[in-house]
Formats: structure tokens, C-alpha cells, sequence
């Protein structure tokens, strides 16, 4: 989180993506020159299933205003299951978010597959404008991280 | 039943059944109950104790004690302890050809602090008569509405059948309707996402990190936990700020969720009086809602919910689309 | 303290021209831990591959950043050069700063903090990596076909062709499977058994292939390369070493009115019997549930006649076990039951007959020796109503959701060999649609409606009702005319659906393979690994994968058998190195990580801890298989102690990602 | 297209007009096929064609017997029979009068009659 009393806030976004579909997806955007904003920035992951609930956590009390998870579609899981599993994590883990008053926005699950650059870049962009607009994350986060 | 019960437990140590039994003992004062495992008919005879407020789930206990090679050991399990039991059995965490089960009857548990804050003092006993509770105490017996001391979990009961059992004693009562059980979440769902946020800042930032939870928690049996470890990245000893109080809860709510059975150990050990079951209790009724009835312990060859898919399951943005913020 | 080296790579100007290549090596050389830091034109030249080599020499590096292209894309190039360099290979972290970076972002100042900020998060990552070599097993150079049909005898043959041994488990006494019921094949016409038996002949006496008829699958264990499996032959109460297939007790036997599985229960067979002229193995069956002897010790007269002394009434179920290192499924199909659709008028009329029992009742072999005659009556059909898509595109609730695939082209074949036979013969056919994709496919079906006058119409059959004078009344509509006709048909025939044999279930969960919804078994990628099963080692052949005819069945079988081959001509698998790997002294032994593993990677163990208090402890523990596990991290979620942890994507690598990126 | 009377048929009948695969076997099974001038798959296609105007004008949707046979037999659950019940109900609303009361209902129920007969035949004579 970079908040200034007189610059405007960009918030800090991390995207975690499955290496199979959506990094590569994430390559397309940049292979056809598709501008979404810097201040979302990637971690690789074998696939969406192995992101755990505290990498999320632990981005939020890093600074993160926002974590989005991308992951292959429905049923193209390169394992096959692996977003399957992922989806419940995710949707029981955003329902407790939001049970505990943390804003809706902050959390989001998109899939894009390897074919999908200029979704990839769309869902970066608005994904980025919706915690742009939702402001510094100040529900959940680590004071003692705060710069 | 507690004579029935000691009955039992000494004619069943009597034959070798088993060698020891699990049952609860009383403590400094007469509503402050443990755990405790007996090894003779005289133990049981001085210090075996049942009534309302024998609430402790034994379950936990016979990860260690099923594990021991020195016989059987006789559990009574109320339906709340059972339900964790098929659980750990599930989970291949105690070994069932050592435990002998007695299923007893549960009509709900008396909440120590709610007898204290209807005015009655000095409790040495309670005991059940109809929809009453006779209390004694030190200045003579007190008669209260069971309704109004049950504890929270008891009035919001999960069920009043025993999933496993080798005997029962007594009779298998009914269940409540669902939504008694989840008025409280679905209370605090109504609420608007300022008022909710305030609500468990205000709750959580009591959180004194004494572990009681965890400690207690039939679900929460590792070896080793992440909270322990300083490998894990998430250990901590203390929670320091609101983001460790939120951090620690919400790990350790989903770390059991699909492996909670609701037993409500959480809230009743909380020397807080933090409503964790609500956390838990929250887990229960997406998964109820999203993907299925399911209750962990009941043992129906349903699997973990978050072990398993369906294809058409809802996406996680179904979280930002339900109906108020 | 580790020396880490960060290389920067301008690609040209692809990277250089947005982000300030010297400023970020510059940046990331301020680092704790670096002990290197330059940038180059093009990194992945042999000249750039040769400064990061020398690096690593000189400074003696223990890990790697390379700020470069997408590590899709050159990974493994530099993966490699590290290894040349005497530096495990595992120990190379890419920053993406061209696809992620360079080629989104327009504001050099914005592309170069981002290109930094990545360079952080890699540094921080390879500061936890750990040397890792990929996993070694051998490899049992013998393969496993499920099932002996068409897909499973060109598997076979075309392993055994490359040397390799192969056997064949079949359940039924022969093999061939259902392409031995057909009569003739579209779209060449060229008849099943004259293009098939030489096939199972060729298994007979090919010496790399065993045929293991009557037997199934009891059991599997081990993983890709080295299976073991339990095959319970089951008894057939005939030696098959010393049968001969004469066929002289299948003449004399005295039970006569067994129906005949062959021909679909249209006429009969023996007690003892073999299944039909060309089987193989030509090798004679005792049927225990019809022979008097085996029922009630009466008779013995099979025995008594066999030259070779080769009945063998107290014959039991013996269990093989053996090694392979590959395994084909191939269990193929099985028509759908029709009885419930009530309005086909299946069960209250004999001369309502599915497609299957349709190729029986045309081929020479058949109950009618080829002759088409109504099963009622055995009078010659004179009106033939063909109905379409019975059971196949419908709700769940109602049959099978996809299209079944063969159905339109038999239909076509059906009726234009009905046509051809018996010109006097009035041919309909009820279709929803037509689908003839494939080689010559289309021109057939063409062929049938205008050079042999088959009547298509487009609707379909409301009800079949049988009428007083044997007829059967099919009710349909006509779409195009848009009109409901009443056609007063000798013969109904209906294009059952198909569904997977019932036995790929079971087998598919001893094998840990996946299935979908409909029993077929998935593949590992359904455009690129079409004939892999995502459980490393097995196999798909055939129609147990999805609906598939003769030639596209064939085509897949041997796309299998290359699969295997490429496998078996390996003496040692190498693994990927980023596996999953569970710490036992934290591990619950709570199954949580093997009810989410797709492969079937983990198995548990009851193992002795040594405890601090000079006590021994069994518990149940987790243990991965490195050969079988390919990586994904399902597990490392599930386990609720943190016990279980992926290699090269650890907890504690990611965590420091987060923590660089959100610093 | 009309899509407002289309959504509105859609949602009153509960039924899936898009799954229809366009099979003809409702208008096949169609008992009372002869009577109409469009038929059972015909009112599916015009719904989903938006064209609801010119089958609530049309006096086969009085011909359909509600006899489900449609619904019974359809293999993806499309539903005919709701579609058109639903056709009837539009027409009934826009002339905006019922001839029976709500009220008067329950007086005129029979035990021995069918709720489902009932209900369509009121629905089909209150023109």
C-alpha cells in the first residue's frame, strides 16, 4: 500500500496465476502488447489448488489492497481436479472474509485460459480499478507492516 | 443415568472389556467438571460424576488413550462427543478395536456463567426435573427454567442421535430444525459489512492467544501445529495486533472447516467469551448452502466438502453476489 | 550467507526499451545477498549463457536470478547452462520482465520499479530454493491391456510388434470383443470378422503377447513403471492347455436351451460351448449356472467324450499376479438398456430390436444365418423403421447427455445393405440430425438416401404401438413437412445409445484413474494427451475414453501403443523434481491429502517415532510417491498440520514472494 | 422479436425453450397433432423466436390437451405443455378479465375432479 495524503492511492495487487493456464495467459496479454496496470504483480504457482488461504492472508497483512487468483477453467485443470478444489477453498474463504467485514472486492477468482490474453488484461484492469476505488485495505492489515 | 453409568463402567471393568474408562470428574468446585480416565471400581465410586455440567467433548482424549496398547477403554459419548469420534475415526487419528462406546443421552448442558448472571450463587449441584433445573447451593436449592441457563450450543443443539456407539443408555432424542442452529449466523449475515466488522473486532480483539481453542477442539489433533511451527511462516505465540486476532481465527477456522462438528468446546473453554462456534458454525452453513448438507462426524460416506467437488459447483464470486453488503 | 547472481537481459530492445535494464541490475546489486549483478543484450545467446556460467564460476554462486522473458519460454536454457556450470539446475529463479513487464507497460519509470519489485521477489524465492534431483525408478518392460476388443488387440499388437510383452486380460472366454458381433463396417462395407479374426489370430501366435481370456483384474498397486497386479482367472472348467476346441463336447452336450450371449439371447447354445467359430482362444467353456454336472452332479458326459481329457469339473478361480510397467484400459462399450423407454414398445414387442441385435440377425454367423427375418414371426420385414438417437443427447434424467457417435452411420449401413438385399423393402429412417464427420462419411450416408432410396426423415418416433396383425404402428413427426405420420412397420430398429462397460468403474479406481461423470475414463489433456489417463503409466484405448467407431478406435489404439512403447523403451523414468514431500513427524496421517491427490500419488504407513521422552510411537503417516506425484500442490492445502509441502513452490518460497512483492 | 413476451412466457411456464434440440418428438407423441395449425414443437420455436403474438392469436393453443404426453416424452426437459399453458395464461391477462373469481373457486371444487383438469380448463375457457 502506497498512500500519500497528496498523491492519489495505488494500491498493491498480487495475482496469483497456475503456471498451465493463466501465466500463460498473463505471456499472451504481454505477447499482444495488452496494458494493465503495474501494481498488479504475478506469482507463479503449479496450479490454482496450491495456493493456500494464508498466502492470501499473509499478502493482506504484507500491504496488499487487493489478491486475485487465476486459475485454468472449470474442467481444463491441467491435473485435472485441481481447480475443483480450489473454487471451494476460495469461495468458503472469501464468504469468511466478508463474514468478518472485510470488503467484498478485495478478493477475486477468475479463470483464463492460455488463449485468453485480452481477458487476462481486462479482468487485471478492472480487477485493479475496483481496489483502486474500495481504497487502502485497512481492515486487515498487520500495523506493524505498515511502512 | 450417572448410577446407571457407574454401573455399567464396573461391571464392564469387571469382565476385561476394558481397563480403564473415560468419564468426568469433579473439581475444585461442583459445575467445574474434567475429563478424567478410571482405572477401578472404586475410583468410579468416589469420583465419577455426571449431570448438567458434564459438558466436555472426551473425544479429543482417545487420540492418546486408543492409541495406548494396554486394553480397552470404556467412553461415554454424548452425541456432541460421538459426532467428533466418527470424526477422528475418519481421520484415522484414535484406533476404534480399543474403545468400547457407550452413546448416553444429552438433554443439553448448564452454562455455569448464565446460572451465575440469573442470581444463583454458592452452586454445589444440579439436577435435571423436567424442564427445570434444580441448582443447589449453599443457601439451598434454587429452581430455574432449563431454557434460560442451557448454554448456547445446547439451545442451538446439532443432534440428539449418536453416529457410532457399541450400547446405548437411555433413548436417542430429536433433532432441532436447522435454522435454530443457524439463527446466529444468519443474524450477524444481516447485518451490513461496517456493523460485522465491528462486531468481531470487538470480539476478537479480546483474544488472549491462551490457546483454549485449539487445545480443546476435537478437530484441531495435529502433531504439530502450524501455530507451533516456526517452519509454517504463521507462527505465533501471541497475537500482537487485530490482524493476528483475525489471522489466527480465521486459519484455525479453516483449518477445521469440513472437519468441525459443531461441538461448541470453542466457545465454552474461551475464558473471553468470544462466540467462536460462529466462525465455524458460518463454515458449516456455506457448505450446507453451497454444496450440500453435510455433517462432519456423521459418517454417511459423504465426502469432506473441501475434498471433494462437483463440477457445477458455485463460483467463488457467488461470495460478492449474495444479497446485501 | 548465499551469493545469489541476478542477470538482467534487455532482449534486444524488447526489454531495454521500457525498462531501465541498468538501473534495476543496479537496484537488485544493492540486495542482501548478491554478490553479482549485470545485465546483457541477450541472455539466452551462447555469449550470455557464458557470463552467467562464468559467474556461477567465479563468484561461486548458490543460486540464480535471471530478469528476462517468461520462464516458459527459457527456463529450462537457463536451467541448463547453470547445470554446465556445476550449479543444481533447481537453483535458477526468472524474473518475467518482458511479458509481464516490459511489453504491458508504456511509463519507463512505473516498468522499471515493477521490473525491480519482480527481481526482489525472485531473489527472495531462490534464497529458499534447495537443490533438487529428479527421481529415478526402473521400468518393468511389460505391458497390461484391460479388455481384448478391437482397441485392445491393436494395442497389444502394435507393443508386442516393438518387442516389448504384453497380455491381454479379457473377462469373456474369447476375445474380439463387440466388433465381433458386427456383420459388416462403414464405410467400406468390408465385413468385421474377415478384417478382425486375422487380428486375434495374430495375438494367438504372436509370442510377445499372452491372452489371458476369462479373467479380470483383481487388484493394482505400484505406479508408473512398476504395477503389480492381481488377475483372477476365473474357472472355465476346461483345461486350457489341453483343449483342442474340437467342439465335440459342445455337439453332445445335453443341455440345449441356454440363451446364447453371442447372438444376443436370439437362439440358443450349449451348456459347454464356444463362444462362436473363429474365438480366441478356440478353447471350450463349462457354463456352471446350465451344466448338470457342475449343478447337481448328474451327467459327466462332456468328460467322457473329450479326447483329450481335458474337462476339468473341480477346475477353481486361480489369482496371477504379475509386473508390468504400463496399463491399457481398454473396456470399451456396451449398448444401453432401451426397456425404459416405454414409448419404443422394446419390451411388448419382439420385433422391436436394437441395432446390435439388427447386425446379428444380418450376419452369416448369426441366429439366422444371415437372413433378415422378423424375430416374431420369421417372416421377411417388408417395412423397416430405423429410429435415431435412442438414449443419446438427453437430460441426465433421461438418458445419456452426449451424442453416441456411431449411430448415424450404422443406420446408413443398416439400411442401405437392407436396401441392397432386399430391394423389395421399404427403408425410414427418424433422425434429429445426420452427423457424418469423417473420411468418406457423408458420401456413404449420401449413397444410402439417393442411390438406395432410403427414406430419411427428419423428426422423430412418438410411439410404437403393436397392432392386431402383428404390424407395428410408429407414430412420428415430419418435420419438414410439418406433418405426424403413421407408418405401419414389420421391424423397429433403435440406435441405442452406448454407454462405457460396466466394469471401467471399479477398474478405474484400482487404477486411480479419473472418470467423468459418464464413466468414461478422462484423458490427461483432452486436445494433447488424448490417449494418457492423468494417472501416470495407464493408458486409453478405445471406446471406455468416449464414443468412437471402428477407425477412430483403431487410430487411437495404436497412438496408445506408441505411448507405451515411448515409456517401456526407457530403462529408468525420470521425475520432476518439484513433488510434493510430507514431514512425518508433523503428519496427522489424516487421509485429508490423498482424497485430493489425482493420482493417487500418496499411500500411509504405520511408522515407529522415536519420542523425546525415550518412548516409541506408531502413527499413521503420508507418504509420497516422487515417481507418481507430478507436482500440482492439492495436497499441500488439504493437510491441516502443514505437514505436506511441494518442492520448488514451498510454503515459505511462496510466502517470500508475498512478502517481496507487497513490501 | 419480442423478447418481454418471451422472457415473460419463459419465466411463467418455468420452462427451457433454448434446450430444445429440435427433435420433433413432442410434436410426434402429440395426440391431438391433427387439430392444430402450429404443433408442440412449432410452440416451442416460436417462443424461442419471440414470436408469442402470432401463437396467442392462433387457435391451436386451445387444441393442446395438457395431457403432458410432450413433457413426458421430451428428452431434454423442455416442457411443450408449460410453454404453451403459459401462452393461454398471456392471453388471458392482457384481456384482462377472468370470468371466474378467485373467490368464487372454492365453491365450485369437486372432489373427484383432477386439480390439474381443473385448473387448465379454467384457464382455457376464461377467454
Amino acid at each position: 500500500m502506497q498512500v500519500n495524503e497528496n498523491e492519489t492511492f495505488v494500491p498493491t495487487i498480487v495475482a496469483f496465476c497456475c503456471n498451465w493456464c493463466s501465466y500463460a495467459g498473463a505471456d499472451l496479454s504481454g505477447t499482444n502488447r495488452l496494458q494493465y496496470p503495474s501494481n498488479i504483480k504475478i506469482i507463479r504457482v503449479p496450479c490454482s489448488c496450491r495456493v493456500n488461504p494464508m498466502f492470501i492472508l499473509r499478502a493482506f497483512q504484507r500491504g496488499a489492497d487487493g489478491v486475485i487468483l487465476c486459475g485454468c477453467h472449470p474442467g481444463d485443470c491441467h491435473y485435472t481436479t485441481g481447480n475443483y478444489y480450489a473454487r471451494r477453498r476460495m469461495t468458503l474463504l472469501f464468504s469468511m472474509l466478508d463474514y468478518l467485514g472485510i470488503e467484498r472486492g478485495r478478493t477475486r477468482v477468475e479463470w483464463v485460459s492460455a488463449a485468453e490474453g485480452q481477458k487476462f488484461a481486462e479482468t487485471m484492469k478492472s480487477f485493479a480499478a475496483e481496489i483502486a476505488a474500495l481504497g487502502p485495505n485497512r481492515r486487515l492489515e498487520d500495523l506493524r507492516c505498515r511502512k | 443415568m450417572q448410577e446407571m453409568m457407574k454401573k455399567r463402567a464396573k461391571t464392564l471393568l469387571a469382565d476385561g472389556t476394558v481397563s480403564r474408562v473415560i468419564g468426568w470428574r469433579r473439581g475444585e468446585f461442583s459445575y467445574d467438571v474434567t475429563p478424567a480416565v478410571f482405572e477401578t471400581a472404586e475410583e468410579i465410586d468416589r469420583d465419577f460424576v455426571f449431570d448438567a455440567f458434564c459438558g466436555a467433548n472426551v473425544s479429543k482424549y482417545l487420540i492418546r488413550e486408543s492409541a495406548k496398547e494396554d486394553g480397552r477403554i470404556l467412553a461415554f459419548l454424548k452425541p456432541c462427543d460421538a459426532f467428533s469420534f466418527n470424526q477422528l475415526l475418519a481421520e484415522h487419528r484414535v484406533r476404534r478395536e480399543n474403545v468400547y462406546l457407550i452413546g448416553i443421552p444429552c438433554a443439553g448442558k448448564a452454562d455455569i456463567d448464565r446460572i451465575k448472571k440469573a442470581g444463583i450463587d454458592g452452586v454445589t449441584g444440579i439436577a435435571e426435573d423436567g424442564e427445570d433445573f434444580v441448582v443447589s447451593t449453599v443457601y439451598g436449592d434454587e429452581r430455574v427454567k432449563q431454557a434460560d441457563v442451557l448454554a448456547e450450543r445446547c439451545l442451538a443443539c446439532k443432534s440428539k442421535r449418536h453416529p457410532v456407539y457399541d450400547e446405548l443408555l437411555g433413548e436417542e432424542g430429536e433433532d432441532l430444525p436447522d435454522d435454530v442452529r443457524f439463527a446466529g449466523v444468519a443474524k450477524l449475515e444481516a447485518m451490513t459489512a461496517e456493523e460485522r466488522f465491528d462486531f468481531w473486532r470487538s470480539e476478537l480483539s479480546k483474544c488472549i492467544r491462551c490457546n483454549a481453542c485449539r487445545n480443546v477442539c476435537p478437530a484441531c489433533t495435529c502433531e504439530n501445529c502450524v501455530f507451533d511451527n516456526p517452519a509454517s511462516g504463521i507462527s505465533q505465540k501471541a497475537a500482537a495486533d487485530p490482524f493476528e486476532e483475525n489471522m489466527y481465527h480465521i486459519i484455525r477456522a479453516f483449518h477445521v472447516a469440513g472437519r468441525c462438528t459443531d461441538c461448541g468446546e470453542c466457545s465454552r473453554v474461551c475464558p473471553e467469551h468470544i462466540p467462536l462456534h460462529l466462525l465455524n458454525r458460518k463454515f458449516i452453513k456455506d457448505i450446507d448452502e453451497l454444496y450440500g448438507t453435510y455433517r462432519a462426524g456423521e459418517d454417511d460416506g459423504t465426502k469432506n466438502p473441501l475434498t471433494s467437488y462437483t463440477e457445477g459447483d458455485a463460483e467463488a464470486s457467488v461470495v460478492r453476489e449474495r444479497g446485501r453488503a | 550467507m548465499q551469493k545469489i547472481g541476478v542477470f538482467v537481459c534487455h532482449c534486444g530492445t524488447n526489454i531495454a526499451a521500457t525498462v531501465d535494464v541498468k538501473a534495476v541490475a543496479e537496484a537488485l546489486g544493492r540486495e542482501p545477498s548478491v554478490a553479482v549483478s549485470t545485465d546483457y543484450p541477450y541472455m539466452c545467446s551462447e555469449s550470455g549463457q557464458n557470463l552467467i556460467k562464468d559467474a556461477i564460476r567465479e563468484h561461486a554462486l548458490d543460486g540464480v536470478v535471471i530478469c528476462s522473458c517468461s520462464p516458459r519460454m527459457h527456463e529450462n536454457t537457463f536451467r541448463k547452462a547453470a547445470a554446465q556450470a556445476g550449479l543444481n539446475p533447481y537453483m535458477v529463479e526468472i524474473a518475467n520482465i518482458r511479458e509481464q513487464c516490459s511489453w504491458i507497460h508504456k511509463d519507463k519509470e512505473e516498468a522499471t520499479e515493477k521490473a525491480i519489485i519482480l527481481g526482489r521477489a525472485a531473489i527472495a524465492k531462490v534464497l529458499l530454493n534447495a537443490p533438487l534431483t529428479a527421481g529415478e525408478s526402473p521400468v518393468t518392460k511389460r505391458a497390461l491391456v484391460i479388455g481384448g476388443g478391437i482397441a485392445g488387440i491393436q494395442t497389444a499388437l502394435d507393443i508386442a510388434e516393438a518387442g516389448f510383452p504384453v497380455d491381454i486380460v479379457e473377462k469373456e472366454p474369447t476375445i474380439g470383443g463387440k466388433m465381433a458381433q458386427l456383420d459388416k463396417t462403414f464405410p467400406t462395407l468390408d465385413c468385421a470378422a474377415c478384417i478382425l479374426t486375422p487380428k486375434m489370430v495374430d495375438c494367438a501366435q504372436n509370442e510377445n503377447i499372452r491372452i489371458l481370456s476369462f479373467s479380470e483384474v483383481e487388484a493394482v498397486s505400484g505406479f508408473v513403471g512398476n504395477f503389480t497386479v492381481k488377475i483372477r482367472r476365473k474357472a472355465r472348467y476346461v483345461d486350457e492347455t489341453k483343449c483342442t476346441g474340437c467342439g465335440l463336447c459342445t455337439e453332445k452336450c445335453p443341455v440345449k436351451k441356454v440363451p446364447n450371449e453371442f447372438n444376443l439371447g436370439m437362439d440358443q447354445r450349449r451348456a459347454v460351448y464356444i463362444p462362436f467359430a473363429q474365438a480366441v482362444p478356440k478353447v471350450a467353456r463349462i457354463d456352471p449356472d446350465w451344466c448338470n454336472m457342475l449343478k447337481n452332479g448328474k451327467c459327466g458326459l462332456c468328460s467322457k467324450i473329450c479326447t483329450v481329457g481335458a474337462i476339468d469339473y473341480k477346475q477353481q478361480d486361480t489369482i496371477l499376479e504379475e509386473q508390468y510397467g504400463a496399463i491399457v484400459a481398454a473396456t470399451g462399450y456396451e449398448p444401453i438398456k432401451v426397456d425404459r423407454y416405454d414409448e419404443y414398445a422394446y419390451t411388448q414387442s419382439k420385433d422391436v430390436i436394437t441395432s446390435l441385435e439388427f447386425e446379428r440377425l444380418t450376419n452369416a454367423a448369426g441366429p439366422t444365418s444371415g437372413t433378415l427375418l422378423r424375430p416374431s414371426d420369421g417372416r421377411h420385414p417388408h417395412t423397416i423403421v430405423f429410429i435415431q438417437c435412442v438414449g443419446s443427447r438427453c437430460t441426465p434424467e433421461k438418458g445419456k447427455t452426449y451424442c453416441s457417435k456411431i449411430c448415424c452411420m450404422y443406420t446408413a449401413k443398416h439400411a442401405m445393405l437392407t436396401r441392397e438385399k432386399y430391394p423389395d423393402t421399404d427403408v425410414y429412417v427418424f433422425y434429429i440430425d445426420v452427423r457424418t464427420p469423417g473420411k468418406n462419411f457423408d458420401e456413404f450416408y449420401r449413397r444410402a438416401a439417393e442411390e438406395y432410396g432410403v427414406h430419411y426423415i427428419k423428426g422423430a418416433v412418438g410411439k410404437v404401438a403393436p397392432r392386431a396383425d402383428g404390424t407395428l404402428d410408429v407414430q412420428g413427426s415430419d418435420l419438414l413437412m410439418n406433418e405426424q405420420l403413421h407408418i405401419r412397420a414389420d421391424l423397429v430398429v433403435l440406435a441405442a445409445a452406448i454407454e462405457p462397460s460396466k466394469t471401467a468403474r471399479p477398474l478405474a479406481t484400482m487404477l486411480t484413474a479419473s472418470m467423468d461423470t459418464n464413466d468414461f475414463f478422462t484423458e490427461a489433456h483432452p486436445k494433447l494427451r488424448p490417449v494418457e489417463s492423468p494417472t501416470a503409466g495407464i493408458f486409453l484405448s478405445g471406446a471406455c475414453q468416449g464414443p468412437k467407431d471402428i477407425p477412430e478406435t483403431v487410430s487411437q489404439a495404436s497412438a496408445c501403443a506408441a505411448k507405451v512403447i515411448g515409456l517401456l523403451a526407457k530403462d529408468k523414468l525420470t521425475g520432476n523434481p518439484c513433488v510434493a514431500h510430507s514431514d512425518e513427524w508433523m503428519c496427522n496421517g489424516c487421509s485429508n491429502c490423498a482424497s485430493v491427490c489425482p493420482y493417487g500419488a500418496i499411500t500411509y504407513e504405520d511408522r515407529d517415532f522415536r519420542m523425546p521422552d525415550r518412548t516409541t510411537k506408531t502413527r499413521r503417516v503420508a507418504i509420497v510417491n516422487p515417481a507418481v506425484c507430478q507436482g500440482c500442490g492439492a495436497c499441500t492445502v488439504a493437510c491441516p498440520s502443514g505437514a505436506m509441502d511441494l518442492y520448488g513452490f514451498s510454503n515459505s518460497q511462496i510466502m517470500a514472494e508475498v512478502d517481496a512483492i507487497c513490501k | 422479436m419480442n423478447h418481454d413476451f418471451k422472457d415473460r412466457i419463459v419465466r411463467m411456464s418455468g420452462a427451457a425453450v433454448e434446450k430444445c434440440m429440435r427433435c420433433g418428438k413432442c410434436s410426434a407423441t402429440c395426440p391431438n397433432y391433427g387439430e392444430m395449425e402450429y404443433h408442440p414443437h412449432q410452440f416451442v420455436y416460436m417462443v424461442e423466436r419471440g414470436e408469442v403474438e402470432r401463437l396467442m392469436a392462433s387457435p391451436s393453443i386451445y387444441a393442446c390437451l395438457t395431457c403432458f404426453a410432450c413433457v413426458e416424452r421430451c428428452p431434454r426437459g423442455v416442457e411443450p405443455a408449460k410453454v404453451i399453458e403459459a401462452v393461454r395464461l398471456e392471453v388471458i391477462r392482457q384481456k384482462g378479465q377472468n370470468y371466474l373469481k378467485p373467490d368464487d373457486i372454492p365453491a365450485t371444487l369437486d372432489d373427484d375432479l383432477p386439480q390439474q383438469a381443473l385448473v387448465t380448463a379454467l384457464r382455457k375457457f376464461a377467454k
